[in-house]
């Protein structure tokens, strides 16, 4: 529990976040940045949980496993997100989603 | 002072934030993305969850990041810029980010959280230890387990994945 | 080993050997063998049902040689299956036209083993909706036989081919979405007296659907069915779909699955839905009044062969179904030999047309002409065949024309009395889109140097079509025995209403 | 006495007609001749011999003559109105028997000769064995819907033979008309024939004719006689619709447009059916069902019959003084003499004298059917030997053809009604019966023998008198397959008329005797003798009267060489109206509205899943985006709405 600062102070930074994740997440059109903005919602997502738990239930700690839980996801699916990503960029020499389409075929 | 501490975080993450996403080198993008993650750490710090603060830096900031630097590395030039998307697309984007926002704005400051005052416990990294390896009731032991295979799956497969067509090639 | 379920089983097995075969020798072959086992079981079914039919009267059974088996327990889907005089007629016109349809692709050249895989699963479906007792495998089965339809023109179809199957597979699938409302809607009505949920139809006919649920689901089951019986207008994707069909779907197409129709109508909606029936019979009976009136008119003034043919069967059919809205015995049993009769006939007609298109490549009658000379014998078939159809007497146009007509003229008001007239007035329009093409086609002079030496017709071109002759002429000289059997068949469904 | 051999009749051409025609490639000229004819003559022979037993052994007992009925159940309608297949012997049919049998075998002689070397000869027996049998189930009908069902296959035999030259399209137009006309007709026919078996309960030719059940309003037969149409009653229609389709086939005004342009078809064919026998049916038809014409509401269907009979005997002789092919005006001539047939049957009485028209008209109908036969076969002769049809191409053939020349003109004084030729006692008698009960059709059928007398021997000066023409090769008689029909029906046109045949058939079935009426026969022949003088006159040697004549009636003659328009009156309602107002819109109504309705359906749902499809992208993002917005308006929805 932080002094001065109420829970709605944290989820209102964390909504911020969120949705800059979202506004990227839509707009970009490279790979990489997509996954950027991902992960800005991934933690601001984090952060929820454990200010959730700090501030509602103190005495447990289920919202900093989660967090960890989430942490431990994204490092995994980065890891492998990058991996589709550099193997695409050997196929079609781009990694914009726009040119990616041609997977759909 | 620790409020004081949190706005200028607060500040920071967000207009980080969205530096980053509007960023036209991917490269200062990632950066910036690393100083939210920091910034996120340094919340983590203030909040008192000293260990998940050090996750935070060890893994994002230290592994993510450094993969993502990596494979912009691979596939840009640094001074290469992105595409930026047409205007329209921009406006109504974040025109419906800003409404989701104030939609879930207003909900959270509608919303009367039942804040449980004075409570003092310190975290310990030994309960959070003993948490995830616990099988008793409430105990993690199950998704901690399943969490390592994935990690491991995830290995295995970005190295497939990654090497790509001659492993599958001599199949 | 019950000997209605081998009209599933035989075709099944058919099929699985057929995928063993290596080339066309192979498939036309056992397509034939297999043609030939089930229009002998056909045969046999018909003396066994007559000899079975002598010992167990309608009255106490109306279907015959029924078989019951669960299939699907928590809904009380059964597998049921049984015939009566109908069914075993139309199980009769089925082998024929099947068996004269792998004579008549005798040569044909793409993919033979999946063209015959294709035509025998179409088959199956229609032996097993005519065998079905219970409305979810009728239903089934129905859907069996109307897939097939879509790759047999899509893949092997000529012209417009993708449009027509696909307008094709849209409306009849349209239609049987509607079909499969109505069908649920007699299952939830069909324990209305107390009573478990079931899809029997014998069961179900014996419980009293209120009348609100009748009126609201026999448009549904009617027209789901009527689609496929061309039911104006639900008939515009007859013409295009024969039209790009190659020749043997067209024959079974327009000869037997068209009949599901007004078979489907006549077994689902009418018997299950007498109140229903009678309270929208106006409505009904008006649209196809026009089908058939509008059919034949249309079909002066076509020029394309399969085009004239279609629009031949969307006037003809609707007198199906005018008769089945009749509500009398008489109007029926016409209903049903017109349907038989119409099925020998168009087969016999696009099998003709595909013998022309086959040697000339084209179908346009300004083009063709003379053929009576170079053609001797498909032209004169296709004289016979157009005699039958506008119903000369001898042929079972006629037979089953006029039990058509006697029986709409039971009814004595004024309506019906028009409804009838009408009818009755497109066997001279027949008349002229019969006598038009023969004119302009087969006789006048040849219009074409190239039609001087045409091949002529080959044995197994001929045993198709003297396969669908025989039948033509057999019950046009001699209804009797069938019209019997029908009529006998014929007495529950009377009961009902 | 049993008569169901008699059922061989139509069954021997059956099988010969099988024969012939399920072989019509492989079988030789010559052995088709032989077989068509062998089987005719079996035919023929069992109908004499049935005549001579109805006639004159075991018909008559008790001074009326019996009907024998032979029949089995074909189909069944309901549990009590059923199609029967039969024969029915009674006099008027044992007397068509005899009529069918003499022509049909005459002209299966006369074709073996006339139809030489054709390539579709064995085609050609086929053919006229099929309408044999055809015909003489007809003539056997036991019932209505038997009837009925023969009467389509003679339509359709009529209709092969016609079009026999396939090849020439003028025979392919004409072979199509007469089958649509006939057919239309057969239209009303068969209206009648079902209104018919629903309110009288049966079809059967016995129970319908029975005169007491008729004039029994409570026999069962007689249930519905107060059902009405149109202010007459149901079975008065049903008599007038089953009469149109007589109309058809029998070529009365105004269904008569198909019979000229019937003499495209070989030439022993217009003799045979389209002069002798179907031509015919339809007073056949009539004198079949007489009992109920005349019972029916007093007979009101029957007046119809005889003003119908009358006016096209009147307007056929009118049109046939101005034609000049010879066939045509032999097809106008039997038009015209059916109209006598039809007039005299519908001013007849039932019972006694008083059916001296039925008995006239059959008469007719017998010794027309003689020497039309002839005069037909007589100009095929003349045809084979011009090879014209026209009237102006020929002339002076006296001196080539003799025994065609004197054969025809027997048969020209017989129709003309000159003493003591057949047509002479039947024409009287129809004329007495005439002037017994309708003045004014008496008249009209007196001027109409005049006419008649005239356009005939305007018809024999032109082809063997009047100008000698140039011909090709010379012209020479016909060979003795060919004439030895002719001397043969020159004979019994001759003849024919002393037969007694009031005894014979009546229509109470009584028999009664006749005489000549004098003062009738006097006015009758007078006419005839003057229309002949006439044609002389004009005919005979080559004079300029006829054109002055023509020019004089300038207007009428157009009108009357142009068969008064109704053929284009017809045209005119079938291609421009059925076709083109009717058929045609139809036909764009289903291509463009019906279709297009359909088309309309299935491309807006084309248009629409695509701009669906837009939507399915197939970008993670804009899926991202599309649900958080959703996410968010669901949100919005419960914070607004839901409290």
């Amino acid at each position: 529990m932080i002094p001065g600062v109420t829970i709605y102070e944290i989820l209102t930074v964390t909504t911020l976040l969120f949705f800059i994740g979202v506004y990227g997440f839509v707009t970009r059109k490279n790979l990489i940045s997509i996954l950027l903005s991902v992960e800005l919602m991934l933690n601001a997502v984090a952060i929820n949980f454990v200010a959730i738990n700090k501030y509602l239930y103190p005495d447990m700690l289920e919202g900093v496993y989660f967090s960890v839980f989430i942490i431990a996801v994204a490092a995994a699916e980065t890891a492998l997100a990058i991996s589709i990503i550099i193997n695409l960029y050997r196929l079609v020499t781009s990694v914009d989603v726009n040119v990616t389409e041609t997977m759909k075929h | 002072m620790e409020q004081i501490i949190f706005y200028i975080l607060s500040l920071i993450m967000v207009v980080f934030a969205i530096a980053s996403v509007t960023s036209r080198k991917i490269l200062r993008a990632v950066v910036y993305l690393l100083f939210v993650l920091i910034g996120i750490a340094g919340f983590y710090f203030l909040i008192d969850y000293n260990y998940l603060a050090a996750i935070q830096l060890t893994v994002y900031a230290g592994g993510i990041i450094v993969l993502f630097i990596f494979s912009v590395l691979l596939i840009h030039h640094i001074e290469s810029k992105l595409e930026v998307p047409s205007l329209g697309r921009r406006l109504l984007v974040g025109f419906g980010s800003l409404v989701g926002a104030s939609v879930t704005l207003f909900t959270i400051w509608s919303h009367p959280f039942n804040v449980a005052e004075n409570s003092t416990k310190a975290t310990e990294v030994a309960d959070i230890g003993r948490g995830f390896l616990s099988y008793g009731e409430g105990g993690f032991i199950l998704p901690f387990e399943v969490i390592s295979i994935l990690l491991l799956a995830a290995m295995i497969g970005a190295i497939i994945v990654a090497k790509g067509t001659r492993l599958t090639q001599k199949n | 080993m019950d000997i209605l379920s081998l009209f599933v089983i035989v075709p099944v097995l058919t099929v699985l050997i057929l995928v063993f075969a290596k080339d066309l020798k192979q498939a036309r072959t056992i397509a034939l063998i297999g043609g030939l086992v089930q229009l002998g079981m056909a045969v046999n079914l018909l003396f066994e049902y007559f000899k079975e039919r002598a010992l167990v009267p309608t009255s106490e059974s109306p279907m015959l040689f029924v078989k019951d088996y669960i299939w699907f327990e928590n809904f009380n889907i059964h597998y049921t299956i049984g015939v009566d005089g109908i069914s075993v007629a139309m199980l009769i016109l089925t082998s024929i036209v099947v068996l004269a349809g792998v004579f008549i692709s005798w040569k044909i050249k793409d993919l033979p083993k999946e063209f015959f895989v294709s035509l025998i699963v179409l088959a199956t479906g229609v032996y097993g909706f005519f065998i079905s007792i219970d409305l979810f495998t009728m239903f089934i089965f129905y859907e069996i036989a109307v897939i097939p339809m879509y790759l047999l023109i899509g893949i092997w179809g000529s012209g417009p081919r993708e449009y027509s199957a696909m307008k094709l597979t849209l409306m009849l699938m349209g239609a049987s979405a509607l079909l499969l409302v109505g069908i649920l809607g007699i299952y939830f009505n069909s324990n209305a007296d107390g009573g478990a949920l079931t899809f029997n139809i014998l069961e179900i006919a014996k419980v009293n659907i209120p009348f609100e649920a009748q009126k609201l689901f026999f448009p549904l089951t009617f027209i789901g069915f009527a689609v496929l019986g061309a039911l104006f207008p639900f008939h515009t994707w007859s013409p295009d779909g024969h039209a790009s069909a190659p020749t043997a779907v067209s024959m079974l197409h327009a000869g037997v699955l068209m009949k599901l129709g007004g078979y489907g109508i006549f077994r689902v909606a009418m018997y299950l839905l007498p109140l229903g029936a009678i309270d929208w019979s106006w409505f009904f009976i008006i649209l196809a009044v026009i089908g058939v009136v509008y059919g034949a008119l249309a079909a002066i003034r076509q020029n394309d062969l399969k085009y004239i043919n279609a629009y031949s069967s969307v006037s003809h059919l609707g007198m199906v179904l005018v008769a089945l809205l009749m509500l009398n015995k008489t109007a029926w049993n016409g209903a049903i030999l017109q349907s038989l009769s119409h099925g020998f006939m168009t087969a016999l007609f696009f099998a003709l047309i595909g013998m022309i298109y086959e040697r000339t490549h084209t179908r346009d009658i300004q083009k063709l002409g003379g053929l009576l000379k170079v053609l001797p014998f498909i032209s004169a078939v296709y004289i016979i065949g157009g005699m039958a159809s506008l119903g000369l007497p001898g042929f079972s146009g006629f037979v089953a024309e006029m039990n058509i007509f006697v029986g709409a003229f039971q009814h004595q008001d004024l309506f019906h009395r028009v409804a009838t007239i009408a009818t009755i007035s497109a066997i001279v329009v027949t008349a002229v889109y019969i006598l038009r093409v023969v004119g302009i086609m087969l006789m006048g002079p040849i219009k074409n140097e190239e039609f001087n030496d045409l091949p002529p017709s080959t044995w197994f071109e001929r045993y198709g079509l003297y396969l669908l002759l025989i039948p033509i002429i057999g019950m046009g000289m001699a209804p009797l025995w069938l019209s019997d059997m029908i009529l006998d068949s014929l007495t529950p469904f009377i009961a009902r209403f | 006495m049993d008569f169901t051999y008699t059922i061989l009749i139509p069954l021997i051409p059956l099988a010969v007609f099988l024969i012939l025609g399920l072989n019509a490639l492989k079988i030789k000229e010559n052995v088709a001749g032989i077989v068509g004819v062998l089987g005719l003559l079996a035919s023929t022979i069992l109908s004499f011999y049935t005549a001579f037993q109805y006639f004159f052994k075991v018909g008559k007992v008790d001074g009326v003559y019996q009907t024998f009925v032979e029949k089995t159940t074909w189909m069944n309608f309901t549990d009590t109105l059923a199609i029967d297949m039969g024969v029915l012997i009674d006099p008027i049919s044992v007397m068509m028997l005899v009529v069918v049998s003499t022509i049909s075998l005459m002209v299966h002689l006369y074709s073996r000769g006339y139809m030489h070397g054709d390539q579709g000869f064995t085609r050609f027996f086929a053919y006229l064995s099929l309408f044999s049998f055809s015909m003489y189930g007809l003539v056997l009908a036991t019932n209505l819907f038997q009837i009925y069902i023969f009467w389509e296959l003679v339509g359709v035999s009529s209709f092969l033979l016609i079009g026999y030259y396939y090849t020439k399209p003028s025979a392919i137009a004409a072979s199509k008309k007469a089958f649509i006309v006939t057919r239309f007709a057969d239209f009303g026919f068969l209206v009648g024939v079902i209104m018919i078996g629903f309110y009288t309960g049966t079809f059967d030719f016995v129970t319908l004719n029975d005169p007491i059940a008729l004039q029994d309003t409570a026999s069962p037969i007689m249930q519905n006689i107060g059902v009405t149409f149109m202010g007459f009653s149901v079975i008065t229609t049903a008599l007038v619709l089953i009469f149109v389709g007589g109309a058809g086939k029998s070529a009365m005004f105004p269904l008569h447009i198909w019979l000229p342009d019937a003499m495209e078809g070989p030439t022993p064919v217009s003799a045979l059916i389209h002069a002798a026998t179907m031509v015919v049916a339809g007073v056949y038809l009539v004198a079949r069902l007489f009992p109920m014409f005349h019972f029916i509401e007093g007979g009101i269907a029957l007046e119809v019959v005889a003003y119908v009979g009358g006016f096209s005997s009147l307007i056929a002789a009118v049109i046939a003084l101005t034609q000049y092919d010879i066939k045509r005006i032999l097809a106008f001539s039997t038009m015209s003499q059916i109209g006598y047939m039809m007039m005299a049957l519908g001013i007849s009485g039932y019972g006694g004298v008083e059916g001296l028209g039925f008995t006239a008209s059959m008469f007719h109908l017998f010794t027309h059917a003689m020497f039309k036969a002839l005069l037909f076969l007589g100009a095929g002769s003349v045809i084979h030997a011009v090879h014209s049809n026209v009237l102006q191409d020929m002339g002076g053939l006296r001196k080539y053809m003799p025994i065609t020349n004197i054969t025809f003109l027997i048969a020209a004084l017989a129709i003309a009604g000159v003493p003591p030729f057949a047509g002479f006692f039947s024409k009287d008698e129809i004329l007495a019966a005439a002037y017994e009960s309708n003045q004014l059709l008496f008249w009209v059928e007196w001027i109409v023998a005049g006419l008649t007398a005239f356009y005939m021997f305007r018809l024999y000066f032109g082809i063997f008198w009047g100008k000698e023409r140039v011909y090709k090769h010379a012209p020479h008689e016909s060979p003795l397959s060919m004439t030895l029909p002719l001397m043969f029906l020159a004979v019994v046109s001759a003849i024919a008329g002393l037969v007694p045949f009031s005894q014979f058939v009546s229509p109470d079935l009584v028999g009664y005797t006749t005489h000549i009426h004098m003062d009738i026969a006097a006015m009758s022949v007078g006419i005839g003798v003057l229309g002949i003088a006439i044609a002389w006159i004009m005919y005979k040697k080559e004079t300029t009267i006829a054109d002055k004549i023509t020019s004089a009636f300038g207007f009428f003659y157009k009108w009357t060489y142009n068969k008064f328009y109704i053929d284009e009156l017809y045209l005119f309602i079938t291609r421009q109206i059925i076709f083109k107002r009717i058929a045609q819109p139809f036909a764009w109504f289903d291509k463009n509205v019906v279709d297009g309705t359909m088309n309309l359906i299935g491309n807006t749902t084309v248009d629409i899943s695509k701009k669906i499809k837009g939507a399915q992208s197939g970008k993670v993002q804009d899926y991202a985006f599309a649900f958080i917005s959703g996410v968010v308006i669901v949100i919005m929805v419960f914070i607004y709405f839901m409290n």
